[in-house]
């Protein structure tokens, strides 16, 4: 790209920003425009990078319930942000979210009136086994995959857990 | 009759199976990738559990998710659909060890299907017809020669274990032979990790026809006749119908009965459908039979009357086919299927991505089996069909015009459909006419081609 | 078989015919006010014809501008669907003094069928049971007296010209019935231009059902069986099926043989619907007849398997019944239709706006006949009648689950819609045992207010 | 891009925001446009607007064609304005349009062979009879609802019209 050739570039881009252009495609083969005004545009792109940060937030409601109705034209949330939304987002910004990466039912402690293998305010390293989810009989050891402070459970014991739920909200070290 | 269902499956066969078992008062729970998350599957079962990432080798094919999800929602049986899990005979085991009926066939039964020269074997054993060729596993080159000698060239070479076209060589003379042999065995044991090889007699322009069959756990067995699928494109189908222009009704009588015999000595259960290859002269031969339900199952429905989705729900519960068919299956009319693939039309590759305008055509004779929607999204990880369009109408010619409007009205933006493909078949002399055979495609592209040069000329 | 032609209509009821046509080779010129610019009927006609501006009486309802339309587009014939033009005897005259073929009777037929004592005494004359009444005109309140001595109360005065309710009063006694028939007189000519009355005994409690008929230009004519259209609130119709409970095949065969009778002396031709109100002991009583194809065609054609709107457009054009319908009609399932209105839940008012998101059920039994899209807008100027969602089973509960399934799948958002009072109303026990009449919802809507008080008690 | 096109795409974006559309398509190949506009509330109302001031461009495709297909998901242009966009917009900004009150046959004269009621270059008044549009065999006087002079007719004689199709293009004074 030549000088003249990015100056033109950068005015192009300066007068699509002053009246707030949020996609423009020139084709120059068969003469193709295609302009769209920014406000509209909430792709599904965005949507769904808001919906992964309101899952990141604490949300109690994360058990296995009927799904909410999402519209079909909506690219829409998760069953677990339903009520999540609610909670402020900024709070939670720099928290880790450690998700089951498996299908189950999951368990505090190792049996029934053990200990829980963590609680509340434990600093946790990475690799420390954090939880058991029990799929088919087996009994599966979580571990945690970052080092930090556990900051909430988000699952109560014996409850059933999706692939990809939020288990527990670190907060980083 | 079962309380809860847990579908294992995806796309429009997932939404087919949960409206079964709405229209029954059953419960139903979907399953879902990531990929999925925003599905019609999702949103209309009464519970959805995410069970992996968007691979289905990690989220639908994972047999440990689904049965954790099944355990987890507490559903008293799996509905397969059709492709992923459907037979996979371990899968139907690891059911029954979890105490989750599978609706299907006994593990024992798909596995015996799975495996073509004992499915060949056993069909024979009962008497339908089969093709010429070997009695099982040809132990070698020289074997394979014998053989070839008594069936007469051309033979094809298939693998035992096989499925997709892999293993397969059609052989044309003895000189060929040899070399042909080691190429399927390689392949087959590259493909399958087992290079066993059989043989058929080949036929040059079979017709693709197939005859469902729904069986009870009582040893009931009822056929309800054929669906002719001769129009596909590298062994997939494109367009089904039913009734076969090529089966009149002295035939479907007889290979009803001999179906019905066959398939209770088999021990078979649930719906299946047994395909046939009919050679130049009508005869039908048995290639193999398929242990679940078809993509292009609505055509029989249209025409029978009978919802073999309900039926498979109800037979698994126990129920007798003489409670769920009480009477005589009466075919009335005609209907014809086409597969709406999300396909770029000239290069078959699949087009993913978001449909921006989805209009569906509807009205008189018009069935459509989809679960996308406008604004849905079309993920690049699984198969590329997106719709089912399905028309009736009195006889063939109203169930093609009715075809042919309905196309017409069928939009899909944003993505490239076979849509514009299936206009241009419907409007071919020889398809109008039933003129065709499983290389109608190949020829009516090479017709398009040479088309296209005159006219650029 | 015509060449083009004219659909004189908007909504689903042009999307109809325009398929009707595409799949009889017909090429199709769809007519247009402003506000329907984007209209589907619009899109997928071959031809599309600005009228005139929103207002149907500037658009639709003006002769002079369908019938210029028509010219300009050289058609051999106009399609009035139903409403609008579709009973206008002068419109049927000015096609035929344009030669423009008229799909539907003479006018001579239609307006005799318009003026609703006339043809309550041709249908008498013709042994069509009609309730007990008067014999023609009362020419005042002293006739009116006698007539409802003899009649018997309680009686209805009816407008001779009427429609809508308009003209009419419930009578219980002697002493009610002066003061009624100068209200009922002065409603009417106020309404109609003529305050002539008639009465008719009143029937407390009845069902409406209605039988549908064909008839050709050549003298034969076909009675399809009943709708039974009872649901309905403020005399529109909310679900309508067929067959009707109440109608058994001997009773079916009766007024079948009858009608058949009847209208041929009458000399009607094309599509008809004979309405009857049936009474508490099960017998049926003419009310009237309407000379069109109507809104709740499609229950018959998925238990006739008759296309009535391709049956129209051949009869018009010549043909003879025994071509079209060359077999005895037999009748299969059940098949009921909701009728899905944009309009407020609770007041009913219409609700106009862009349609945001659209999703239509379908699958196996449903039939969902509408022309509108996602995005589209549903201008205000017209009736609220968005779609028809039509299910079809073996029988009546089947069909009946299906459309519980399937409303619970229609997904319609920006605008309100009788969708929510359908899946109430298929929640009825009173509806699912087939116990309803014309009142139901009134009692519906009762029982429905006493719950709601005692839940917030 | 050269200043030229930069200039053009300039006015165009103007032109846009003017008119609060919010996203804009153009294909040469077939030509094609799509049109959206910025706020969901933007009715049927408008778009015929907008459908008036495309139709104002000289277009010779007016007839009666078979409609050009657009999207079901686009509230997209009226049948007339397929070829009506590459024309310079401004340039026909204070131009007024005589449109055909009703569907018909267009006549530029009283019968065969006579004079036209108007040529291009004519001065007219409001009320002069322009042309005849001939339905149901009657031949109705169209009159120009205002004063000016006659740029352009839009329709060739013997024509069919619709209602609201362009007829004369009149720069008033």
């Amino acid at each position: 790209m030549n000088p003249e050739d990015l100056k033109e570039l950068k005015e192009l881009i300066e007068f699509l920003k002053d009246n707030q252009i949020g996609e423009f495609d020139l084709d120059r083969g068969d003469l193709k425009v295609r302009i769209k005004f920014a406000h509209e545009s909430t792709s599904a792109a965005d949507l769904a990078g808001l919906s992964r940060m309101l899952n990141a937030t604490p949300a109690n409601s994360l058990v296995l319930q009927p799904v909410v109705s999402p519209a079909p034209s909506t690219t829409a949330a998760a069953p677990a942000t339903a009520e999540a939304v609610a909670a402020p987002v900024d709070e939670n910004a720099c928290l880790h979210i450690v998700k089951s990466p498996i299908v189950g039912t999951f368990y505090e402690s190792p049996s029934t009136g053990m200990q829980a293998f963590v609680k509340e305010g434990d600093q946790v390293e990475n690799g420390q086994v954090l939880c058991i989810v029990e799929a088919m009989k087996l009994m599966n050891e979580i571990e945690s995959d970052a080092a930090g402070e556990i900051v909430k459970r988000l699952v109560a014991t014996g409850q059933p857990v999706e692939y990809g739920q939020p288990l527990f909200a670190l907060r980083l070290r | 009759m079962f309380r809860k269902v847990l579908v294992a499956n995806r796309g429009e066969i997932a939404l087919r199976v949960i409206s079964a078992c709405k229209e029954l008062g059953i419960r139903t729970v979907a399953v879902y990738s990531e990929a999925d998350r925003n599905s019609l599957h999702v949103r209309f079962a009464d519970e959805a559990i995410c069970i992996g990432p968007s691979r289905a080798s990690e989220s639908y094919l994972n047999v440990p998710a689904v049965i954790s999800a099944a355990e987890i929602a507490d559903v008293d049986a799996i509905h397969p659909g059709y492709g992923l899990l459907s037979e996979n005979a371990n899968f139907a085991e690891v059911c029954r060890a979890s105490n989750i009926k599978f609706i299907g066939p006994p593990p024992e039964v798909t596995r015996l299907m799975g495996e073509k020269d004992r499915a060949r074997q056993a069909m024979r054993r009962a008497k339908v017809p089969i093709l010429p060729g070997s009695d099982g596993i040809l132990q070698s080159e020289g074997e394979a020669m014998e053989w070839a000698r008594t069936v007469g060239y051309p033979i094809i070479l298939k693998a035992a274990a096989g499925g997709g076209g892999r293993g397969m060589r059609i052989v044309r003379s003895n000189d060929e032979l040899p070399a042909l042999f080691q190429a399927a065995h390689t392949e087959a044991a590259n493909a399958f990790g087992n290079g066993d090889l059989y043989l058929e007699k080949f036929i040059e322009r079979p017709r693709h026809i197939e005859f469902q069959v729904l069986a009870d756990e009582h040893g009931n067995i009822l056929s309800l006749g054929e669906r002719e699928c001769s129009i596909q494109r590298r062994h997939q189908k494109l367009i089904e119908e039913a009734p076969s222009l090529q089966v009149n009704t002295k035939l479907r009588e007889e290979i009803g009965k001999t179906l019905r015999r066959s398939l209770a000595n088999i021990g078979y259960q649930n719906a299946g459908t047994v395909e046939f290859l009919m050679d130049e002269d009508g005869s039908l031969h048995f290639i193999e039979m398929n242990t679940r339900i078809q993509v292009e199952h609505p055509v029989t429905e249209f025409i029978t009357g009978v919802d073999l989705v309900k039926a498979q729900l109800r037979i698994a519960a126990g129920e007798k086919l003489s409670s769920i068919i009480p009477d005589p299956i009466v075919l009335r009319g005609h209907s014809i299927e086409c597969r709406i693939n999300a396909e770029h039309p000239e290069k078959f590759t699949p087009s993913a991505g978001k449909i921006t305008a989805y209009n569906l055509p509807g009205g008189n004779g018009v069935r459509v089996d989809t679960a996308q929607y406008a604004e849905g999204v079309v993920p690049p990880y699984y198969d590329s069909l997106i719709a089912k369009l399905i028309t009736y109408g009195k006889d063939r010619p109203e169930a093609m015009a009715r075809m042919s409007r309905a196309l017409e009205m069928f939009v899909v933006e944003g993505i490239h459909t076979s849509i514009p493909l299936h206009r241009r078949i419907l409007q071919d002399e020889d398809f109008k006419a039933g003129r065709f055979d499983t290389k109608f495609m190949e020829r009516f592209f090479e017709r398009e081609k040479e088309r296209g040069q005159a006219a650029s000329q």
